[in-house]
């Protein structure tokens, strides 16, 4: 039962108030990309089993999407940030590596 | 012409640990805009300053919800709304925004009784923290299956607003929850 | 037998007494007893049957650890099975029966199981009845489930009267257990103004120190816990709960709860069961610790207990099993039962202790009153057939050879104890073996882990394997003092508890520990589910090693006890047998609940009228007061027909249409999703949106518009309106409206963040009326608009707004039956009012309101696809002949990348034709048209299916839409689709249908463009 | 190896039950394989059979990083059918269906394969035309099932509440030849024939790193030690996108939590599997005695073996909703489990990015009722490069837009 800090009305909302939405900074590909590119961008996923950048929606709430780095092993939290974002924001990054020394963003 | 106009429960009224009723029609325009830009017009059109994050406000006549980051929510009177919506536009004329009369699109419910029954009722079917929530702070959450906004006028009192198609059930979820026989004594 | 003692028993109230009845007969007992309880008192010593050998058992426990004393609870619409007697409080008028037994608890057939027992070794079923093959299914599985199953199910035909709800709590500290060690880690929490969740599963606090003669401060236990509960009671920020249970602990702090408000005070009509979901900052499991049976042969017949439990009855309730105890034991708290037994004036002729010597304080004490202790020994059987008639004795470290019988008619049994570890367990939390308790405890470096990666269980007192009283209490003063320094806040003085000190326990898995197969063949580990000594053994003989194999093997730990007794001693017989270290073994995955808890109260108040929201529009009371019959439609429900009194639905639908066709229908359409969408880069964004264009559409008119997932399938359609040069009011379908417009906010915020545009759902402001037919505009012209509704003035596709019949309304010209069509939009609050106002006025019109089956049907005539039919998450528009609005200028929108992939882009995908049966008969849904030939895996193949089917009134035939391969290029062949029927030979029926066009009414559109 | 049988038992038990072998045995892992399958659960250990069986490949070992058949396979509501809409989907699960027929007899252990029938409740008009769409299509398939009326539900189930106020039951899709099997038995059965074959079934050994050269595979690292083969098959559900990380590719994967939960042991109720997937939830009574019910999965990625209460909430009210009687029973025990979902929600049994690399997973929440089918395909693919059945599971056609979507018809997959 998780529950997130959503960065844009600071509730600490809980799972059941959320939608989920999948991986994060997923760059689009649209006409003109290659078939190798569109099939990665829609299909493939890491799925990792460690920290994993994903989407949120505050659906029962502001609204609002945001993003979260969550480790999928032990379902900790290392920081919540807006969606308008195409990578992770050093902040978070920092605060990942404090809690796993070991992590790098591949 | 005002004739036939009905809230979504026309008046239904619940007694028990503490009261429900359906307050009726409720004026609300919806206001999608940059917020800090929207301020002034806001102010001048509704005579209430721009809430801060998840804070409503009241004035005279109105008062101002905060609801996202770019959105508010302003309570007028029914008959007011549509005006509501021709002054906003005007004064944030020129200005990227969206606003749109919603008032038939909810309802909107009060609750009296004691401070700790109105939350203990309340915490039957919400996920939020209502412990911490205080009057003139607005929690948008869950009522069990369907989205809500709550805030407390006074300790006594508190508003309740949900879309109109699910008025029924969310007065059904309140009055069960306020079965005399039911009280938790939590709060 | 068992009896009620004169003296004693401090939950009693002795000066009262209550009715009620064990399988029909009438029984007295006071309040404050337990069903378990009030049996014994009563004499009743058998309780139940287990559940594979129905041997007679009696009560083991006196809490939740309980396997056999499960029985049938209530009657009719209230009865419950597997009520736990030790948790079931007495009220006047109680009804219980045994259960597992045929044809009564003291004579059970079954009971010839255990004659067989040999036969029936742990899996004895997957190595026999395997041939013959079908026996399997009529005789060999029939005969297992009616043997197998415990108690009996409720009437199905009721459904259950009582009610149920949920309460959300957040608290800074969730204290479950309210022992000695809860109670002062709440004191300590709650002086320090945390706010404090103290819940107690049973109905009394003080756990098992006011039982054991401890003392704190003083003074006797039992005082200082009144004194404790008091001083918490005033505290507002501490909510104190009796019967409330910890049920299971869950990510992120989450704590279920499970307090029963009902079941000991029934026609009080409070809820029956109320579901805490707490989400608590830190939890303390001071949860207690539960003791361990011995395995000695017939340790499982009735009169032979736990000796805490022992203790429990004669302390708690003034009731004895018996009046001869003997007791049998590996560490000094069984003599604290030899001491209360003897202190109640009942006799117990020795007490066995397997340790080679034992020389604690209480050993001393029992010495000192005169009690025969034997140590080094143990029990080799238990004698007696529905009871305890003697224990024969042994030798703890030989093989069983009788040393002299005893005479006695119950057994106390001690074998240590175990913390109760199963909250901190529940999500992740590693546990540690300690020697010389011979128990797991909580391994501190590895708790389970909350959002912040911080442990946030704390096991306190017994729970942490601080068993002693002096040790718990300093124990739990720790452990919440951990959670007072993360809020910065020091923990109050430690009360001092006293008890009598213990010698080391020594554990004893197996006794004698020499024990012959025959024996330990006798020897129950899980007694509810008939696991023995040697069951295990054999599971590790045969290569069921992991402890997770050997509990599925045999069974071991999953009755309703989940093997609160049994777990422990269970893995130590396994890791005997593999040779190898218990703490190698491990434990089974402590799963919630921690004691099985009702559905009806994980189901809440959702029930009945709130079993799912039920949305409503503005005039559904209308729908309903005119007897529509409904459809459920999501979560709306919608008028599926109108039927008249003694009116078929078909008939109805039938009327509806040629109502509508000939004159004018009416159709509540309030549900179609509204979206406005607003803002400089509205057109370019809802160009993204759709196939086709839609930032030329001039304000004032209407456009059709396809919607595509980013993976190419149709997803939605529906008409967009221009209201000005920066909005546009989308339309979607019913079940669009939400999802749609959650589309649109994804990738608005997530994808084209810097675009200006606003949405705004604005589905439910509006109530949408259908006004459909040929005399549709004479209705409104009636009613009056003080706007141009002529075919000039609002054309086809056109909208406008203004006020008809004094309504402020919006209407669209735009249709879906084919029809002259308005649609109209009213602020929700006049809805059905207006509607009202439209039927009057259609009244000399004959105007109809119609149903979605008449909508459905009306459509298919034209030709109109319709979202959740012609599609169907794998069509693209491209299949249904909707290249028209797919706008090849585009150089993008969502779905165009997909859509251009090998498969889709693949001539012979099915495309959508019309289908006419040449008998003018129904195609029936869903039918698929045959091809020639089988395909690899010897399925026939098929060359295109049905996708909406109906008999159309107006022409007075079958007709059918479907996709087929190379459809629109094969227009008059006749193909075979298949039945479910069979025909006389037994072949599949199959149905001759023409391809034809789809649009079988009015192709040239000259009714709808009036 | 020597039979199970009644006569077995008896003879055993005159020696108390001290003369039985062992299942499987405990080997210690050989330096090279002809083939490496890694992962003991039922997919697994059905492809290792059958390709000793069918193909005569017996050098095999078998890698479980815990205990055999403690993955999904091991907690899986059990439920066994083959009224599948697609083509595809159909023949595959049709295969293991009727494998399943005689699975106790091939493998000489009861896996209480129990066809009491599976329905599944039309409680809509889109429903009502969604299950007789996939019965057309199954009677083509050679696939038996039947639309049936409610009447006949009630008669087949009676206690469900067919005239439910929100959601009467309007009829059900019924495959009277579906079921339920004892799930453990079904790795336990396999394992031991594979055992009885040669294959090495070696567990509580994990599968760290797959060692290529010249983009082929050469052998895998693994807690003990390396361990050389010639062909590789990941069959490791849940854990589907870190084996291919490791072996160098990505999968169109996610995986999330499903949970289960059982009901206390009652006196049998029910006769049938009923699934209700308009309220979700879905039901049967196992020969113990227990209502087993299945929960709804997470819909965020996990690894944990938890889920979220709120699945489990709404399966239950679901449950109550359409058989009240069970309000008043108690749930007993309540996990979860991590399955492997694809983009299109049906499985892949295919080859990969790597020479010698064969996946089997994807099989979501409802992979069960597959195994022997499944393992059957995917033996034939190891051994001759191509099998009918896997053919439309490949991994290409998530490029090509080629998805087998079976949510169409009915929701979900189980
Ligand atoms: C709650 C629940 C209910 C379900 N209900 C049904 C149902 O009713 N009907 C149905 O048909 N299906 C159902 N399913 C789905 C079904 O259980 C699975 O599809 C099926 O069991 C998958 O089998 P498997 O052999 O592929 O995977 P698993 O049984 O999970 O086996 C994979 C094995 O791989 C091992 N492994 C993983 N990584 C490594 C490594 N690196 N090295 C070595 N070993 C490794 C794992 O330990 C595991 O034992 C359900 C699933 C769940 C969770
Ligand atoms: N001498 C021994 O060998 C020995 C062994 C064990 C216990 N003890 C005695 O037990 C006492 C230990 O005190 P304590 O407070 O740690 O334990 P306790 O057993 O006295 O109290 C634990 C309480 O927790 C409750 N509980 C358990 N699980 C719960 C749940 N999930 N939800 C709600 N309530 C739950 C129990 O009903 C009980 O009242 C001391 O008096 C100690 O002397 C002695
Ligand atoms: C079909 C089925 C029936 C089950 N019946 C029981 C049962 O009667 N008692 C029990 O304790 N657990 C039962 N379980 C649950 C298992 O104990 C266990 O929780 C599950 O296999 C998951 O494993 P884990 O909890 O060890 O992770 C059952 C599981 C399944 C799949
Ligand atoms: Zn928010």
């Amino acid at each position: 039962m998780l529950t997130f800090q959503c960065p844009y009305c600071g509730v600490q909302a809980c799972e059941t108030e959320l939608a989920a939405g999948g991986e994060a900074h997923l760059k689009r590909f649209g006409p003109g990309s290659s078939d190798e590119d569109f099939e990665g961008y829609l299909f493939l996923r890491p799925n990792v089993k460690g920290v994993h950048f994903e989407r949120w929606r505050h659906a029962m709430g502001c609204g609002k999407w945001f993003l979260a780095a969550r480790c999928t092993a032990t379902l900790e939290v290392f920081g919540t940030y807006p969606a308008q974002t195409t990578e992770p924001p050093p902040e978070i990054i920092a605060a990942i590596k404090a809690r796993r020394p070991d992590w790098s963003l591949s | 012409m005002s004739e036939g106009r009905v809230s979504a429960l026309g008046g239904a009224q619940s007694q028990g640990l503490v009261n429900i009723r359906d307050i009726g029609l409720q004026g609300m325009v919806s206001l999608r805009a940059d917020l800090a830009q929207a301020a002034k017009a806001v102010e001048q059109v509704t005579g209430v300053a721009m809430p801060a994050m998840r804070a409503i406000t009241s004035g005279k006549a109105c008062s101002v919800a905060w609801m996202s980051p770019d959105e508010v929510l302003i309570l007028c009177d029914h008959a007011q709304a549509d005006g509501m919506v021709t002054a906003l536009s005007k004064a944030l004329a020129g200005q990227h925004h969206l606003a749109v009369n919603v008032s038939d699109a909810r309802a909107l419910f009060g609750l009296s009784g004691p401070e700790g029954a109105l939350r203990d009722v309340l915490s039957k079917i919400t996920p939020a923290d209502l412990t911490t929530l205080a009057p003139g702070e607005m929690r948008r959450t869950r009522l069990q299956q369907v989205a809500a906004a709550i805030w407390f006028e006074t300790e006594a009192e508190a508003r309740v607003i949900c879309f109109r198609s699910v008025a029924r059930y969310v007065f059904d979820l309140l009055a069960m929850s306020a079965h005399t026989s039911g009280a938790v004594g939590h709060h | 037998m068992s009896i009620r003692l004169s003296t004693g028993g401090r939950l009693i109230d002795r000066s009262r007494k209550i009715g009620f009845s064990f399988n029909g007969k009438q029984m007295m007992a006071h309040p404050g007893d337990t069903l378990a309880s009030a049996l014994m008192a009563n004499g009743q010593m058998i309780m139940g049957r287990s559940f594979k050998y129905h041997r007679p058992r009696g009560v083991v426990a006196s809490g939740a650890e309980e396997p056999n004393a499960l029985v049938n609870l209530g009657k009719g619409k209230r009865h419950e099975p597997n009520q736990r007697a030790t948790l079931t409080e007495v009220f006047d008028g109680l009804e219980a029966t045994s259960q597992n037994h045929w044809p009564s608890l003291n004579w059970d057939i079954g009971e010839v199981n255990a004659l067989f027992a040999r036969l029936l070794p742990a899996g004895f079923y997957y190595k026999t009845f395997i041939h013959p093959r079908p026996f399997w299914k009529h005789v060999f599985e029939p005969f297992i489930r009616q043997s197998a199953g415990l108690g009996r199910a409720p009437d199905p035909r009721h459904s259950d009267p009582d009610r149920y709800e949920q309460f959300y709590a957040h608290a800074d500290l969730v204290i479950a257990g309210g022992g000695i060690a809860g109670l002062q880690a709440a004191l300590a929490a709650g002086r320090a103004g945390l706010k404090v969740i103290l819940c107690e599963q049973s109905a009394q606090w003080g756990g098992r120190a006011p039982i054991d003669g401890v003392e704190i401060d003083g003074q006797p236990a039992a005082d200082w816990v009144d004194a404790a509960v008091a001083e918490l009671a005033q505290m507002p920020h501490v909510d104190l709960r009796l019967r409330l249970m910890a049920a299971g602990v869950y990510d992120h702090g989450y704590v279920i709860g499970y307090e029963r408000l009902g079941d000991h005070a029934p026609g009080q009509d409070t809820p029956r069961h109320r579901l805490w979901r707490i989400r608590a900052g830190r939890i303390i499991a001071a949860t207690g610790a539960l003791e361990r049976p011995l395995s000695f042969a017939g340790n499982d017949k009735p009169g032979v207990m736990l000796a805490s439990a022992m203790r429990d009855y004669v302390v708690n309730w003034g009731v004895a099993p018996g009046a001869r105890t003997v007791i049998v034991t590996n560490n000094d708290d069984a003599y604290r039962t030899a001491l209360a037994l003897v202190a109640a004036g009942l006799s117990v002729p020795c007490i066995v202790d397997a340790r080679p010597e034992a020389n604690g304080p209480l050993v001393q004490e029992a010495r000192a009153s005169g009690l025969r202790v034997l140590t080094g020994m143990g029990i080799a059987s238990v004698k007696g057939l529905r009871g305890v008639v003697a224990v024969q004795l042994c030798a703890q470290d030989g093989a069983g050879e009788v040393l002299e019988d005893v005479v006695c008619d119950a057994v106390a049994m001690s074998g240590g104890w175990s913390p109760v570890v199963h909250l901190w367990s529940h999500c992740g939390g590693k546990l540690t073996w300690d020697a010389a308790g011979a128990f797991f405890r909580p391994d501190h470096a590895r708790p389970p882990t909350d959002q912040k990666g911080q442990g946030f269980v704390i096991c306190a007192g017994a729970a942490d394997g601080a068993l002693l009283a002096d040790e718990t209490m300093v124990n739990a003063a720790k452990s919440v003092g951990r959670v007072l320094a993360e809020h910065g806040k020091s923990g109050a003085a430690v009360p001092v508890a006293k008890a009598a000190a213990e010698a080391p326990m020594q554990p004893v898995w197996v006794m004698p520990a020499g024990a012959g197969v025959k024996k330990r063949a006798k020897m129950w580990l899980d007694f509810q589910n008939d696991v023995k000594v040697s069951d295990v053994q054999l599971a590790a003989r045969e290569g069921y090693e992991s402890v997770e194999h050997t509990k599925r093997y045999t069974t071991l730990g999953m009755a309703t006890d989940q093997g609160k007794l049994s777990n422990i001693n269970g893995l130590a017989v396994l890791a005997q047998a593999l040779d190898e270290d218990i703490p190698r073994v491990g434990t089974t995955t402590f799963r919630p609940p921690y004691t099985p808890i009702s559905m009806g109260a994980i189901a809440g108040e959702a029930r009945g009228e709130i079993f799912q929201p039920l949305r409503r529009t503005p005039i559904h009371g209308w729908h309903e007061e005119n007897g529509a019959h409904w459809e459920p439609v999501g979560h709306w429900r919608r008028p599926y027909c109108f039927p008249k009194k003694g009116e078929s639905h078909r008939d109805a639908v039938n009327r509806e249409i040629m109502a509508t066709r000939n004159g004018v229908g009416l159709l509540d359409a309030s549900t179609l999703g509204k979206i406005i969408v607003k803002g400089p880069d509205a057109g370019r964004f809802l160009d993204m949106l759709y196939t086709n264009m839609m930032s030329t559409l001039a304000p004032g008119k209407c456009r059709y518009g396809l919607m595509c997932s980013e993976n190419g399938f149709l997803i939605d359609d529906g008409v967009v309106a221009r209201l000005d040069a920066e909005s546009f009011l989308v339309h979607t379908t019913t079940g669009g409206a939400d999802r749609i417009h959650a589309h649109m906010e994804d990738w608005l915020q997530c994808e084209w963040w810097d675009w200006q545009v606003y949405t705004a759902n604005v589905t439910e402001q509006w109530a949408q009326i259908a006004v459909v037919g040929p005399k549709a505009r004479a209705v409104l012209e009636k009613l009056g608009a003080d706007f141009d509704i002529s075919a000039a003035g609002l054309p086809f596709m056109a909208w406008a707004e203004g006020k008809i019949g004094g309504f402020t309304a919006r209407a669209f010209r735009i249709s879906f039956s084919g029809e002259l069509s308005f649609e109209i939009a009213v602020p929700a609050a006049q809805g059905r009012a207006f509607w009202e106002a439209l039927l009057r006025a259609g009244v000399e019109f004959g105007i109809t309101p119609y149903g979605t089956e008449a909508l459905h049907v009306m459509r298919a005539e034209k030709g109109f696809i319709m979202i959740g039919d012609e599609t169907d998450g794998t069509v693209i528009p491209q299949d249904l002949g909707l290249a028209w609005a797919i706008s090849k200028k585009k150089g993008d929108y969502l779905g165009k990348r997909a859509q251009e992939r090998s498969h889709m882009t693949d001539p012979t995908r099915w495309k959508l034709v019309g289908l006419e049966t040449l008998d003018g008969s129904v195609l029936p849904d869903g039918s698929y048209a045959v091809a020639d030939g089988v395909n690899a895996n010897g399925q026939r193949n098929t060359q295109g299916r049905v996708t909406s089917t109906y008999f159309s009134p107006t022409l007075g035939r079958g007709i059918a839409m479907g996709l087929v391969l190379h459809g629109p290029d094969r227009m008059g062949e006749v193909l075979d689709f298949n039945t479910t029927k069979k025909d006389a030979k037994g072949e599949m029926r199959m149905i001759k249908a023409r391809i034809v066009s789809p649009v079988f009414f009015d192709p040239a559109g000259e009714k709808q463009n009036v | 190896m020597r039979r199970y049988s009644a006569f077995a038992i008896a003879r055993e038990a005159m020696r108390h039950h001290l003369g039985w072998e062992r299942a499987w045995k405990s080997p210690t892992p050989k330096a090279q394989y002809d083939v490496i399958i890694v992962g003991a659960g039922g997919h697994g250990l059905a492809t290792a059979y059958y390709l000793g069986k069918n193909h005569g490949i017996r050098n095999v070992a078998v890698i479980e990083k815990g205990w055999l058949g403690g993955g999904n396979t091991g907690r899986n509501t059990t439920i066994i059918r083959s009224n599948y809409l697609q083509d595809p989907s159909a023949a595959i699960y049709e295969k293991a269906r009727s494998l399943y027929e005689t699975l106790s007899q091939d493998l000489n252990y009861n896996v209480m394969f129990s066809p009491r029938g599976v329905m599944m409740l039309a409680q809509t008009e889109h429903e009502i035309r969604g299950y007789q769409r996939t019965a057309h299509a199954n009677a083509l398939q050679g696939v038996a099932t039947e639309f049936i009326s409610p009447r006949r539900v009630k008669e087949l189930c009676p206690i469900i509440n067919i005239d439910g106020p929100r959601y009467p039951v309007l009829g059900a899709l019924w495959q009277p030849r579906g079921g339920t099997a004892r799930h453990d038995a079904v790795a336990w059965g396999y394992a031991r024939a594979c055992s009885d074959m040669g294959m090495d079934i070696i567990q509580q050994t994990e599968v760290t790193g797959v060692k290529r050269e010249g983009g082929r595979v050469v052998g895998v690292e693994t807690t003990k030690g390396y361990i050389g083969c010639s062909k590789l098959g990941i069959v490791v559900a849940g854990h589907s996108g870190v084996m291919a990380e490791r072996a160098g590719f990505r999968l169109p994967i996610e995986s999330v939590a499903l949970q289960a939960l059982v009901s206390e042991p009652i006196k049998p109720i029910m006769d049938v599997v009923v699934m209700a997937n308009t309220v979700h939830g879905y039901m049967s009574q196992s020969d113990k005695g227990e209502m087993v019910i299945g929960g709804g999965a997470d819909n965020y990625n996990n690894y944990t073996q938890r889920g979220s209460f709120q699945h489990v909430e709404e399966t239950v009210r679901a449950l109550i909703e359409t058989f009240p009687i069970i309000s008043r029973l108690k749930m007993l025990r309540w996990w979860g489990g991590i399955v492997d979902m694809t983009g299109d929600r049906s499985p892949i049994i295919s080859k990969t990015p790597v020479d010698g690399v064969f996946v089997n997973c994807g099989w979501g929440t409802g992979g069960f009722k597959a195994i022997p089918g499944s393992g059957w395909a995917m033996a034939e693919l190891m051994a001759k490069g191509h099998s009918p059945l896997a053919d439309a599971f490949s991994l290409g056609r998530f490029r090509e837009g080629r998805f087998i979507d079976e949510s169409v018809a009915a929701g979900v997959a189980h």
